[in-house]
């Protein structure tokens, strides 16, 4: 039972426009690895790579599970899902019009996730208790908290190995941040997730952090090996605030 | 001297979702001012309001003395508020130099001779180094010409206030210094400027004074080396 | 002119009427409403599956509604191999909104052709038991030649709607209008589940054109009366949603019929039409849209 | 084609329409020029709302009818003069596109469409229960003596129908050449950005529809006089739709040209295959034409011919 | 514009060979062949081709051979006025005879009447009321008042019944021919003395008739006549036995019931109904030549989607063609004049009987005949192709038997 992922000089872009420039790195079986930085940097460009959105130009990503080793940049995002990855993408993307358990329900599309899918609807319902409370309401309808519950909840359906979350603090109250972002450690742990978070709040994301990446301008620009690294580092603020 | 832009306790909702609140902003002429914020906080919502895109549902906003609040865009525009956008919309079934005729002759108000308005767009244009390209189609443009597209178009209408929205987003470093330099020119022929932008050392380089907005609110005015420091603002950004 | 037993018939009708209409408008409720594809040769498709239905039963003496239902496999294909076309030439162009109308525009002229060309012009009909005869509770009667539609269509929206709420594919269906990147999320690809839907979209017009030639006779050109209808029941349904197309066909069925019988048939269109403007006008987003 | 080249090519196409009508006695020749010209204008009426701004109507039908019937009200009342009659059909229908104008203030892309054909349901009830004019069976309108200097009535129809073609395509090749036109085009591109540059979105669409409506209008003011029996099943007609949204899309929507282009070729072949093969054939013409086009070049002709140039160039 | 001339000069080409070649008579018409009245175009084009042959092996007219120059209108009255000029300038027809259905009938009026041609006329109604031209015969035996002759038959009947009824509801759909027959059928209603209690029009495109016979029903009228097309017709027949309409007379100008595939599948529900007819296969019809070339048609139209009986139509555009050859075999000529002197001067012998032409073309004498189905099967076509079926009850010197009464027990 063993999972890696390994991004290797990733480059990738929209049209002429270049976002990511020759990043890599690393993420081991387990791990809560925080990628930090502000907005327009490059985070979720690295997050679509990984989830076969965006095709880079260069590079290599390799998830190994169990041995295997599967290069994601020849695979379509269905065979990524497969293979036991999960996305909660920024801004959520919720199917607004369908409710909170059909919602749910569509993250089980997979098929290896259909099999548990009672075991994983309550498990679900457990740690969300108002996703339940709420199942039948439009999920478009519902608070921006409750929203980005119901988007990693939604990701947790399908029974993933590596959950990979984007900006989850993004148009949260600062209260609703810290306990999304315990929510992700306390799943983390209970399912044995590995979890790669693409964090702008940098406190909030390495409280639950083994350690983390700093990405600007489409560049790796500090490898904190450890949350201590990162905490002791002014770099951060420079990186951060551009001064 | 008096504001160009006044707005008051804007508050702007989106359903039980409150984008703006209270929202309280001078902006005097020839300034250079960068709106800064994380993602989310209300950055875009505002200079819609401002340019009427949307409508606000609390407060006023006026333009040189003139409560502009209820005007549909294109009036603003005529009157001298031009904006970029932050995903370029060019109007792709025209030529880049079609492009810039649309604000010259809308909002402009070139209404002079057909050559005029021609020679004024290759002006603009070259001013943003994008003549040779005249008369492609501008949908086939590059995503560096297509921002400068957006931001000549912008330049078109004869604006007194130009709202550059995210112009740099996904430029390199240099691309990002040619821009910067074109705002810069532009400043200096009297436009005032609001700049938003993520890349933080532009929004540095380019304002005078920098506005931060986290979650629909105001939370730190102040020149850019007042912001950063600023406690608030670190908290914005680096979370708590 | 009023009286209660009038009243009665001309809702009973009416709604029976409105069944046979959400039968013609479910197909575009999943494609248009939930696809978003233009399809404005459905009515042509159904007019497909009278002639198919016309067949079977001249020819073999078949149950037109059994003919109708075991033609859906065969429309299914049909219809994923337009939608593979369809894609192929403007979805994935980004090309759908005028050229993909006008498209379904010139299918609907060959589809029609293809009919004239092969079987003429002449009206066509078929007989069934039911579609003679009425059954009469109190006052109100209900002939069985509306009721046998209404009860088919019925059974055909409500299998329809278990399929879209009950199952992953169904599910997928809703889903991939709203958020197509979320649903590739899901695992799900979703032009695989787009050409699905169309399928069964088109799958639907096989049923639709039975019950439409068990109402009454059919040549390859009536297609077109239902154009407007049925899209405008999807409308008013407020886009995709099954129940809201439903309460749609069955509303426009019993407002057409209540013209009918109390004030004069000939504004029954304008009626039914008027309504669609007027929503359209001040509430787009359909009566019943959620 | 700057400058004096138009309106010189249309003074000679004048000149030689009349020069025509003088030559030629053969009646046939106007017949079949007057339904291709009447497609002309439908088609490059069309194209001002569907191509230069974007918005799908499918009551094309309806406001070529709406006009025919004006001129039918009016000769019920007294002699009108066709001149009169084209002006007041163009009237009626402006008027009833610049309603149609304030539909698209909250309806787009295929809303709107559907909104213009539930639009024409009504307007064709409305006609049919109208006894004045005829109602749903129709009336017989008799084609006068009076034909000017011409030869026949025909002719005199074609010749008409020859002015409101050239006047409509100038029109709008004046349109898209002009600063409305390029308004229309920032607004069939991005509506938002269009307004943001100082586009008054709403006064052009308006503009659009109504310039849309006189001319299909004007299109079929003389149409009691051309068959001279008009009911609204016939007036109404789908294939009168077809055609107009058919033709600018083969001939390209986004230039002028193209519905000129696509109106000429698709019209003129409809009549030879109605004279020569003369079958069910005719309609899967349209069908064909249409599905091939728009699969295999959906910029039309002019799109086609435009694309081969800038290669060359 | 030089597209146009183009196409112009591509379409005499296409022609030249035609136009070049006079040896043969060409007679040209247009015909509905695709569009709404299809069905009936085609139906008609069979019978005019058999009368073609019929007279080419007889060796022609005038020693010529006949030939058809025709095009296809699509029902679409725009197409009609290029046609004919194109037939008359182009093709140089010599002769013309129209199109089926007013619509499409006049809009060559005025070409036809420049061109002075003598013009036979398939089941136009009442279309050369506004123009009165004087070289216009029609075939469709709807008689000199054709709107009053329509229906007077259906109420003549009504009115002989004892008890006499007293109520009328008229009803129709809204277009050209129903609507013509609804005011016909009024003006008679008015005469006879009948109560109009209902009297109202539905949109072809109706789908299901049971509100509108139930709304008839609810004023309780004696008689109930119906101006329809053929789907409506059908749905008309089915509603009132559904609803189980209590009127004593039902029936009247609706179209359709004369078509075989419709009788066929209404079967029983038709008994009783009075419809108007022109032919039907009873004793007292069997006109010289009928029989023989219905046993042509039925053999022609097989496969090709029209009626298969062809009771309705087709005799009668068999009549018009052979009334328009004898003209030209008597008068020895193709001179309009003297043929339209034919015409009105005679009384022509033709597989629908003999016919007179009277005021403004149409029929001296009217004889719609007044039919009723009688011991109809279920499901089978053949029992339509003999007598006892449709029984002409009106007018007397027609007549195979006595109307039952009334329509509903």
């Amino acid at each position: 039972m063993a999972l890696s992922l390994e991004i290797r000089g990733v480059e990738a872009g929209y049209g002429a426009v270049r976002a990511l420039h020759g990043v890599s790195l690393d993420i081991r079986d387990t791990e809560t690895v925080a990628l930090l930085g502000t907005n327009g940097n490059g985070k979720s460009t690295l997050m679509k790579c990984v989830m076969g959105m965006v095709r880079p130009t260069q590079g290599s990503i390799v998830l190994g599970l169990d041995g295997a080793q599967h290069d994601l940049t020849r695979l379509s995002t269905e065979q990524i899902v497969n293979l036991g990855v999960a996305l909660v993408p920024e801004g959520r993307r919720l199917f607004p019009k369908l409710t909170v358990q059909e919602n749910l329900l569509l993250g089980a599309f997979r098929p290896l996730a259909r099999g548990a899918i009672a075991k994983n609807l309550a498990f679900c319902y457990e740690a969300f208790p108002v996703l339940q409370e709420r199942r039948r309401q439009l999920a478009g309808s519902m608070s921006g908290g409750q929203q980005q519950m119901l988007a990693i909840a939604r990701a947790l359906m399908s029974a993933p190995r590596l959950l990979l979350v984007d900006e989850p603090s993004v148009g949260l109250a600062p209260i609703l941040v810290s306990s999304t972002v315990s929510k992700i450690k306390e799943l983390k742990e209970r399912y044995g997730l590995t979890v790669l978070m693409a964090e702008q709040n940098f406190h909030q994301a390495i409280r639950i952090a083994d350690r983390g990446y700093i990405i600007v301008h489409g560049e790796i620009v500090f490898d904190g090996r450890s949350v201590a690294e990162l905490e002791q580092n002014d770099l951060v603020k420079r990186y951060y605030l551009g001064t | 001297m008096s504001a160009l832009l006044q707005v008051a306790g804007l508050a702007k909702r989106f359903g039980g979702f409150t984008a703006l609140e209270g929202i309280a902003l001078d902006v005097a002429p020839g300034e250079r001012l960068g709106l800064i914020g994380p993602n989310g906080s209300g950055k875009t919502t505002l200079i819609n309001c401002i340019s009427g895109a949307l409508y606000n549902d609390e407060g006023r906003i006026a333009f040189e003395g003139r409560d502009i609040t209820r005007l549909p865009p294109f009036q603003r525009a005529r009157l001298g508020i031009a904006r970029s956008f932050q995903i370029p919309k060019p109007f792709r079934s025209l030529t880049v130099l079609d492009n810039l005729r649309v604000p010259l002759e809308y909002a402009a108000r070139t209404r002079s001779a057909h050559r005029r308005a021609e020679d004024e767009a290759m002006r603009v244009l070259e001013s943003m180094g994008l003549a040779a390209r005249a008369h492609q189609d501008s949908a086939g443009l590059t995503q560096v010409d297509m921002r400068k597209l957006e931001l000549a178009r912008a330049m078109a209408a004869h604006p007194r206030l130009l709202i550059s929205d995210e112009a740099m987003a996904g430029l390199s470093g240099a691309e990002v210094d040619e821009v910067l330099e074109i705002l810069f020119k532009l400043n200096a022929a009297g436009i005032t400027i609001i700049m938003i932008e993520h890349i933080m050392q532009a929004v540095m380089r380019f304002s005078q004074r920098v506005v931060c907005l986290d979650a629909g609110r105001i939370i730190c005015e102040g020149t850019p080396e007042q912001t950063v420091a600023n406690a608030d603002v670190q908290r914005a950004y680096l979370g708590a | 002119m009023f009286s209660a037993d009038l009243f009665a018939n001309a809702v009973v009708s009416g709604l029976l009427l409105g069944g046979f209409y959400a039968a013609v408008a479910i197909g575009l409720a999943i494609v248009f409403g939930q696809l978003d594809i233009v399809n404005i040769a459905h009515p042509a498709f159904i007019i497909a599956g009278s002639y198919t239905a016309y067949i079977f039963n001249s020819t073999f003496g078949f149950d037109p509604v059994l003919v109708g239902v075991a033609a859906m496999p065969v429309f299914f294909a049909v219809g994923v191999a337009i939608y593979r076309i369809y894609y192929a030439a403007f979805e994935r162009t980004g090309q759908e909104s005028l050229s993909g109308l006008a498209f379904f525009f010139g299918l609907m002229f060959i589809i029609e052709v293809s009919l004239i060309l092969v079987y003429g012009v002449d009206y066509r009909l078929v007989s069934a038991g039911y579609a003679t005869g009425a059954l009469s509770i109190g006052f109100v009667d209900l002939p069985g030649r509306m009721l046998v539609p209404f009860l088919v269509a019925l059974a055909l929206t409500g299998l329809i709607w278990l399929y879209l709420s009950r199952t992953f594919m169904g599910r997928a269906i809703q889903a991939v209008a709203q958020d197509r990147g979320a649903l590739q999320l899901m695992g799900a690809d979703p032009i695989r589940i787009k050409q699905w839907a169309f399928g069964i979209g088109i799958a639907t017009a096989a049923v639709a054109g039975a019950l439409l030639i068990i109402i009454g006779p059919v040549e390859p050109s009536v297609g077109r009366q239902y154009i407007g209808r049925a899209f405008a029941i999807v409308v008013l349904g407020g886009m995709g949603s099954i129940q809201g197309m439903l309460i749609a066909a069955l509303l426009l069925g019993v407002v057409e019929n209540m013209v009918a019988t109390f004030y004069g048939p000939s504004w029954a269109p304008a009626v039914s039409f008027g309504i669609l403007l007027l929503t359209l006008a001040f509430r787009p987003a359909g009566l019943f849209g959620r | 084609m700057r400058g004096w080249g138009f309106p010189a090519a249309c003074a000679a196409v004048v000149v030689a329409g009349l020069a025509f009508t003088e030559l030629a006695d053969n009646p046939y020749y106007f017949n079949a020029a007057y339904v291709i010209l009447q497609a002309l204008i439908m088609a490059v009426a069309w194209n001002i709302l569907g191509g230069f701004t974007g918005y799908v109507n499918f009551g094309s039908a309806a406001f070529f009818a709406v006009g025919a019937y004006t001129s039918i009200a009016l000769l019920k009342a007294a002699a009108v003069p066709l001149p009169l009659l084209i002006l007041a059909a163009a009237l009626v229908c402006g008027l009833i596109g610049l309603g149609v104008g304030y539909l698209t203030l909250r309806l787009k892309g295929v809303y709107f469409a559907i909104a213009t054909l539930a639009m024409g349901i009504v307007l064709e009830t409305l006609i049919n229960n109208w006894s004045y004019v005829g109602g749903a069976k129709g009336t017989a309108i008799l084609t006068p003596d009076k034909h000017l200097w011409f030869d026949s009535y025909s002719e005199m129809l074609f010749m008409v129908m020859l002015l409101l073609a050239l006047g409509s395509v100038a029109v709008s090749r004046t349109l898209s050449s002009s600063r409305l036109g390029r308004g229309l085009a920032a607004i069939r591109d991005d509506e938002v950005a269009a307004e943001c540059s100082g586009v008054p979105t709403l006064r052009l669409k308006l503009v659009s529809t109504t310039v849309m409506g006189a001319m299909m209008g004007a299109a079929g003011a003389p149409y009691p006089y051309f068959v001279s029996y008009v009911d609204p099943l016939s007036a109404f007609n789908l294939f009168i739709a077809v055609n107009s949204i058919a033709m600018p899309m083969i001939g390209g929507t986004a230039h002028w040209a193209g519905p000129v282009v696509g109106a000429l070729l698709v019209g003129s072949a409809q009549e030879v295959i109605t004279v020569t093969i003369s079958s069910e054939l005719n309609v899967l013409l349209v069908g064909i034409m249409l599905v091939l086009f728009i699969t295999l070049a959906p910029q039309g002709i002019v799109g086609l011919v435009r694309k081969h140039w800038k290669k060359r160039a | 514009m030089k597209l146009v001339r183009v196409s112009i000069a591509l379409a005499t080409a296409a022609f030249a060979g035609l136009a070049g070649a006079a040896e043969p008579i060409k007679i040209g018409f247009s015909m509905a062949l695709t569009g709404a009245l299809a069905g009936a175009g085609k139906g008609a084009l069979i019978a005019m081709e058999i009368w073609r042959d019929d007279v080419n092996k007889k060796g022609g007219l005038l020693g010529r051979q006949v030939e058809f120059v025709y095009y296809d209108d699509a029902t679409q009255p725009a197409k009609v006025p290029p046609i004919y000029t194109k037939l008359l300038n182009v093709d140089k027809v010599d002769l013309v005879v129209s199109s089926y259905g007013t619509n499409e009938i006049v809009p060559a009026m005025p070409i036809v009447m420049r061109s002075k041609m003598v013009f036979p006329s398939l089941f136009g109604l009442a279309a050369n009321e506004e123009f009165k031209y004087d070289r216009y015969f029609q075939i469709m035996p709807a008689g000199p008042e054709p709107k009053l002759d329509w229906s007077r038959g259906f109420f003549e009947l009504a009115a002989q019944q004892k008890p006499k009824p007293q109520t009328v509801a008229i009803v129709a759909a809204d277009a050209e021919f129903a609507l013509n027959a609804a005011a016909g059928a009024r003006e008679n209603a008015k005469k006879m003395g009948f109560k109009i209690v209902y009297d109202k029009t539905y949109p072809p495109a109706t789908t299901d008739f049971t509100p509108i016979v139930r709304a008839i029903q609810a004023t309780g009228p004696d008689i109930v006549y119906v101006g329809s097309y053929p789907p409506d017709s059908v749905g008309m027949v089915k509603a009132a036995n559904e609803v189980g309409l209590k009127a004593k007379m039902f029936g009247g100008g609706m179209v359709g019931l004369q078509f075989a595939a419709i009788q066929k599948n209404l079967g029983p529900l038709l008994n009783n109904v009075v419809n108007y007819d022109f032919w039907v296969p009873e004793p007292t019809l069997n006109f010289p030549g009928v029989k023989e070339f219905l046993a042509k048609y039925q053999e022609a139209a097989k496969g090709k989607g029209v009626d298969p009986l062809g009771h309705y139509l087709p005799p009668f555009a068999y009549a018009y063609m052979q009334i328009l050859g004898d003209a030209v075999q008597a008068t020895k000529s193709l001179d309009q004049a003297k043929i339209a002197d034919y015409f009105r001067k005679n009384t022509h012998d033709t597989v629908v009987g003999k016919v007179q032409f009277g005021k403004n073309g149409e029929w001296a004498t009217s004889r719609v005949l007044m039919v009723q189905f009688r011991d109809v099967q279920p499901d089978n076509l053949e029992q339509f192709a003999g007598p006892g079926k449709r029984v002409v009850v009106y007018p007397k010197a027609w007549k195979s038997g006595d109307p039952v009464f009334p329509y509903k027990q």
